[in-house]
């Protein structure tokens, strides 16, 4: 029993790790209407950039590293669309989905050209999980599920309380409309790149503490968060959070019943069901984002 | 020019790719992120048919019906969905294909993949079945592009193009979108099945590794960047990407600089990709050209 | 020609159309007419099979047509516009019509590949007739230009062509009239007459009440979902649940 | 249009271009190695380790007086990429010698054309016992798979252990040391609790852990890579498995430490040994610290450091540049050769033999299993 127990909570960490990266998508895909495809990227920059300071000549402690390296993930966010995404938004949605696949290999490989290809760490120490009634957990892990939880429910929070969250969710209904109803559009837009930069790096940040960095790390876990993207119903912040619960949980569980080489597939297959039994995602009735 | 030959034929494979892809991109509108699935199928079935003993003609007309029927199979459910969700369904589909071929190691070896495939035994073996092999290849690929432009200007293209303007238009004036979307996927999966075939035969190794989402993207690349819903389009996006991929070792650097080669390369491939599409979006030929003059 | 049998659509909690019955006869132009959101254009969607139906029946030239597909309905002879223009902008105009040409052979893969010849003789006349269309709709000199690239008028009339390139025996017209300017509304009447004088019989959606009264030879009225009215124009005016509806309504709120 | 023309020729302008056909005054040979791609980790350190044995081969007079030189094409890390690699060094600059890529299935698929176009081709790390018959002109400096798996079942009886889960990473190198693994382990007398490919390059590997635990085996043979093999030992360690860990060549690197830190405490391995004692080793650890300063030894490093040597050895003793000539050469000094690596002696095959050495992890740092 303990051991099934085991795999659904590993199935939870990993699913709000993917939650974590499906979000970033989610706003950006609900607001633009595209797979940016970059986002991967993202994360794998806010993770060296926490090396980048953490290490010498710099040398902070890795908390604060954290701080200029959100900062400097954001920055490039920003600078995406500044400088490609903005200047597509009028055209085809392939054109879109392009850009941001050439955005991705310039970033993986400026990302290669400095830190090289090779495996790095922040060089914690593994510690033994914490045990309780039979289940173990490790710190990290917890760290990763809490902070995943808690920006979900700070990103909520801004969605329906603020002004600029409100507007944010007229923009995703209909960008037209919204731009005649006088919603700032340029705020908005910086809003969406900034969230979705700040949500990959911090991710990122997390998944190299409990992992390792490498310039491809990003990209491993895109193809899944994506699909929680769209399980949850695009745009729908809550329902990209069940969404990334709900891969995480199927893959782990089904690697009791399978062959580990079948992790994925388990995963593909029920998100291939879902999406032709349930179009409009598993949570469509949940109100969240949209 | 072996190398010459090689780089020709391993365009003119991507050309009948990509003008595959094109149908159901292009002229169709659907957004299939998994069209290298189709491609692995039709390589697997014909290098394990032609390894068992088969002919390769046969095992390559056999790839054709074996990937087309895959995409019927996989149309019934998936283009229940639209836009972006027949793209992911698609994507994942892809993936578990490749799975599949990766785990099933009684059939296809898993991942030790399927060496020594045979080429037709008329274009010999070796380096000399070369410029045999191209000649098959380009016969193949013309014959290719002669039926997508038939297929294109005659009244089913039409219908297609009215499908991928717009579903509801298309149904208000009697034309069974489902029915014409599965047959443009079962055409674009024969097609891609046909130039995974030629793949096979002739790099004479496959593993599960070659079809993965890069390849699907490479192939994307090659439409969209030629131009999606012309004739000559993904010819022309096939021929740059192979040529500009190749013309890449050429460039003059430094051996000292080894590490920074490969990064720095990847680095003018994506902001070359991000130029062209803020600078030129519709692709080298543009389906609307000859409209605008006029 | 249509009849329309206790036909119910629910959306969540809200009933969009609830439980009309209409007989649409075998009369030249019909009106629906209707505040706005009482259901008019959800109704049409159900009739062109677009929407599912809740519960109800629609026949249509006494076949039963309820739960077909769009296409299936539009094959029988009822063929619709949309509120908005809705042309195939990245298409000629010409391209336009002849995409709606009915029972096209080279619409069938094999035809394609294995009877040229017929699909050959086939484009001719559709050409044929498209150019007549053309003509009709007075848009001849616009044939070869994209459909995107016409006025709003044009596009309007470039849809109206087209729904008569499937040689319909009855239209669903969605607000012909919205938006386009006097002149053009006049040039669409005649259009419109002609058609009816062809044997084509009109169900149309209306805001513009005198041109109803003008044209139409029947009209139904909705409100809320329900069908409060049917008869003559002129007597529509008159009656009380229809002025009721229209102007009315805080009375009945209280 | 006319920007067209200018790509256009500009490309062309390019493919003339080529490096090495002019110049006969240096003796090049080609390497299809991973410069991008998921082998990249891997690709940079065998670069350095080859550009290392060509510096001393050209400070010592290079070839005949002439300077030896190594055109690097990458191949994308996967076998298409090494396949037009591999084209392109072959008919574009004609170089009679070309060192293979990494990765068995990469390897595997441009061995027919090194064989058809009769082309030396040399690898330094590929493992697969299929490259054995990939013909008479391809060899490796690498021992192959066969030998390493009746290492690791050799190791993991000798410890008593004679029940064990195995996993191994779900890639050609994985399944097919897997496969001679089982049949020598199971030949004589063990016994598999369980067995289950894991997937390359994942970061969650917490569920595959746990199947090992529900096992409870007292060893486990996790044959993998460092990246995969460092996070599993990681997440096993987090997860409370205390097992021992039998592992094989390929994640024998101080990277796993640095990557599983204690996790990886205790690991034994195997590995194709060759001796720290003898003066090469030493020439060649004193060499490569002199080059690249506070760098670590790269995984297979040595093996590509004896590949350059060994073919410089042969260039010089061949009586022509031709493939055949230096084929023959090649077999010639290579009988007796003791390179870093060890006997370098090539059999019919083209094959090296190896003694199998036994690694573990003590107190952080790598070193030889007594």
């Amino acid at each position: 029993m303990a051991y099934y127990a085991q795999l659904v909570l590993n199935g939870v960490i990993a699913g709000s790790i993917y939650a974590l990266f499906a979000v970033g998508l989610t706003l950006v895909y609900g607001v633009f209407r595209f797979i940016n495809f970059a986002h991967g990227e993202l994360i794998a920059w806010g993770a060296y950039l926490v090396l980048l300071f953490a290490l010498p000549p710099i040398s902070l402690p890795l908390y604060l590293a954290l701080i200029p390296a959100i900062a400097g993930t954001v920055l490039i966010g920003v600078a995406q669309d500044r400088f490609v995404y903005r200047h597509l938004l009028q055209g085809h949605r392939i054109t879109l989905l392009i850009a941001s696949i050439g955005v991705s290999y310039f970033l993986r490989n400026t990302l290669r050209l400095i830190w090289g290809s090779d495996l790095m760490t922040y060089g914690i120490r593994p510690v033994r999980g914490i045990q309780f009634a039979g289940l173990s957990i490790t710190p990290t892990q917890l760290l990763m599920a809490g902070t995943a939880v808690l920006f979900l429910v700070i990103l909520f929070v801004l969605l329906t309380r603020t002004l600029l969250g409100k507007s944010l969710r007229a923009v995703a209904d209909n960008m037209e409309l919204a731009a005649v109803m006088g919603v700032p559009m340029q705020r908005v837009r910086v809003t969406v790149w900034v969230l979705a930069a700040l949500f990959a790096g911090v991710g990122g940040f997390l998944l190299a503490l409990d992992t390792n960095l490498e310039p491809a790390m990003g990209m491993t876990n895109m193809i899944k968060s994506f699909a929680a993207v769209l399980l949850g119903g695009a745009g729908n912040v809550w329902g990209a959070l069940l969404g990334g619960l709900f891969i995480g949980m199927a893959e782990n569980i089904g690697v009791a019943f399978f062959s580990p080489g079948y992790k994925d597939f388990i995963s593909f297959a029920l998100i291939f069901l879902l999406l032709i039994l349930r179009p409009q995602g598993i949570f469509g009735v949940l109100t969240g984002m949209r | 020019m072996d190398y010459l030959l090689h780089i020709l034929i391993v365009a003119l494979i991507y050309a009948v790719f990509a003008m595959s892809l094109n149908l159901e991109l292009g002229y169709a509108g659907l957004y299939n992120f998994g069209h290298v699935a189709f491609f692995g199928i039709g390589a697997y079935t014909s290098a394990l048919l032609s390894l068992a003993g088969l002919p390769v003609p046969l095992g390559m007309a056999c790839a054709m019906v074996a990937a087309g029927m895959a995409g019927a199979l996989l149309c019934v459910p998936a283009l229940r969905l639209t836009g972006d969700f027949f793209g992911i369904a698609t994507l994942v589909f892809a993936e578990m294909v490749r799975l599949f071929f990766l785990n099933e190691r009684w059939l296809t070896k898993g991942p030790m993949g399927l060496p020594g495939i045979p080429r037709p035994s008329w274009v010999g073996t070796g380096i000399a079945a070369m410029p045999m092999f191209l000649v098959l290849c380009l016969l193949l690929t013309v014959s290719v592009f002669l039926l997508v432009r038939w297929v294109a200007v005659s009244p089913f293209g039409r219908a297609l193009k009215v499908v991928r303007e717009d579903e509801y238009v298309a149904q208000a004036l009697g034309k069974n979108v489902f029915s014409l979307k599965t047959r443009a996927v079962v055409a674009g999966s024969v097609l891609a099945g046909l130039a995974g075939s030629l793949w096979a035969h002739y790099i004479t190794y496959i593993s599960p590794g070659d079809f993965t989402l890069n390849e699907t993207i490479l192939v994307l690349l090659c439409v969209v960047l030629g131009g999606k819903g012309t004739n000559w389009g993904p010819v022309l996006g096939a021929f740059a990407v192979v040529f500009f991929q190749e013309a890449l070792r050429f460039l003059p650097i430094p051996a000292d600089l080894g590490r920074l080669i490969a990064p720095l390369q990847g680095m003018v491939y994506g902001l070359a990709l991000i130029l062209i599409m803020l600078q030129r979006p519709e692709g080298v030929i543009s389906e609307y050209r000859r409209s605008r003059v006029c | 020609m249509l009849r329309v049998e206790q036909v119910t659509k629910r959306f969540g909690g809200l009933t969009a159309v609830d439980h009309i019955t209409l007989n649409v006869g075998d009369t030249g132009i019909t009106g629906l007419i209707g505040p706005n959101g009482s259901g008019k254009t959800t109704l049409f969607h159900m009739i062109t099979g677009f929407y599912t139906l809740d519960r109800g029946r629609i026949y249509f030239q006494d076949r039963c047509i309820s739960g077909r597909p769009p296409h299936t309905i539009s094959r029988q002879g009822m063929v619709r516009t949309f509120q908005h223009t809705r042309v195939l902008p990245f298409m000629t105009a010409m391209d336009n019509l002849l995409s709606a040409a009915p029972d096209q052979a080279g619409e069938r893969l094999c035809s394609v590949f294995f009877r040229p010849g017929r699909i050959r003789r086939e484009e001719e006349a559709h050409r044929e007739r498209a150019k007549e269309i053309l003509e009709f709709v007075h848009l001849t000199p616009l044939s070869h230009q994209l459909a995107g690239r016409l006025s709003f008028g044009q596009q309007k009339l470039l849809e109206i062509g087209r729904v008569l390139m499937a040689r319909p025996r009855m239209i669903l017209l969605d607000e012909p009239t919205a938006g386009i300017n006097p002149t053009l509304i006049r040039h669409l009447v005649n259009i419109l007459r002609g058609l009816t004088a062809r044997g084509i019989r009109i169900f149309l959606i209306e805001h513009n009440m005198p041109l109803v009264a003008e044209i139409c030879e029947k009209v139904f009225v909705m409100d809320s979902g329900r069908l409060i009215f049917s008869g003559l124009p002129a007597e529509a005016r008159q009656d009380a649940r229809v002025i009721e509806a229209y102007l009315g309504r805080e009375d009945r709120a209280a | 249009m006319k920007k067209m023309i200018f790509l256009l020729l500009g490309l062309g302008v390019l493919f003339c271009w080529s490096p090495g056909m002019a110049e006969s005054d240096e003796i090049t040979v080609g390497a299809v190695t991973p410069l991008t791609g998921k082998l990249a980790v891997y690709g940079e350190g065998f670069q350095q380790a080859m550009l290392l044995a060509l510096d001393q081969v050209n400070a010592r007079g290079g070839i005949h007086g002439k300077p030896m030189k190594i055109a690097f094409e990458d191949n994308n890390s996967t076998s298409k990429g090494s396949v037009s690699a591999i084209q392109k060094l072959i008919t574009i600059h004609k170089f009679p010698v070309i060192f293979g890529p990494a990765a068995s299935s990469n390897f595997l698929a441009v061995c027919p054309i090194a064989q058809q176009n009769r082309v030396i081709l040399i690898g330094a790390e590929s493992a697969a016992s299929a490259i054995t018959r990939c013909g008479s002109y391809v060899f490796r400096v690498f021992p192959s798979d066969r030998l390493q798996g009746k290492g690791v079942a050799e190791l993991a009886l000798d410890l008593g252990y004679k029940e064990v889960v195995l996993t191994y990473v779900n890639n050609d190198w994985g399944v097919g040391l897997a496969d001679v693994f089982k049949e020598v382990f199971l030949k004589n007398g063990g016994r598999l609790l369980d067995e289950f490919a894991h997937d390359e390059g994942k970061t969650d590997y917490r569920s595959e852990v746990l199947r090992i635990k529900k096992n409870d085996p007292e060893a486990v043979v996790n044959l993998t890579y460092i990246k995969e093999g460092a996070t599993v030992l990681k997440q096993a360690y987090e997860n409370g498995v205390d097992v021992q860990w039998l592992m094989g060549s390929a994640s024998k690197s101080p990277k796993l430490v640095a990557l599983a830190g204690g996790a990886a405490e205790g690991v034994i391995g195997t590995y194709p040994t060759f001796s720290q004692q003898t003066p090469q080793y030493r020439a060649f650890k004193a060499a490569w610290d002199r080059k690249y300063p506070g760098k670590k030894l790269p995984i297979f490093g040595e093996y590509n450091y004896d590949m350059v040597k060994l073919t410089a050895r042969a260039l010089k003793a061949a009586e022509s540049m031709s493939p055949e000539d230096i084929r023959t050469a090649l077999m010639e000094v290579s009988k007796g050769y003791r390179g870093v690596t060890g006997d370098k002696t090539f059999d019919a095959n083209g094959d090296v033999g190896a003694a199998y050495g036994r690694w573990t992890v003590k107190q952080g740092g790598i070193t030889d299993y007594p």
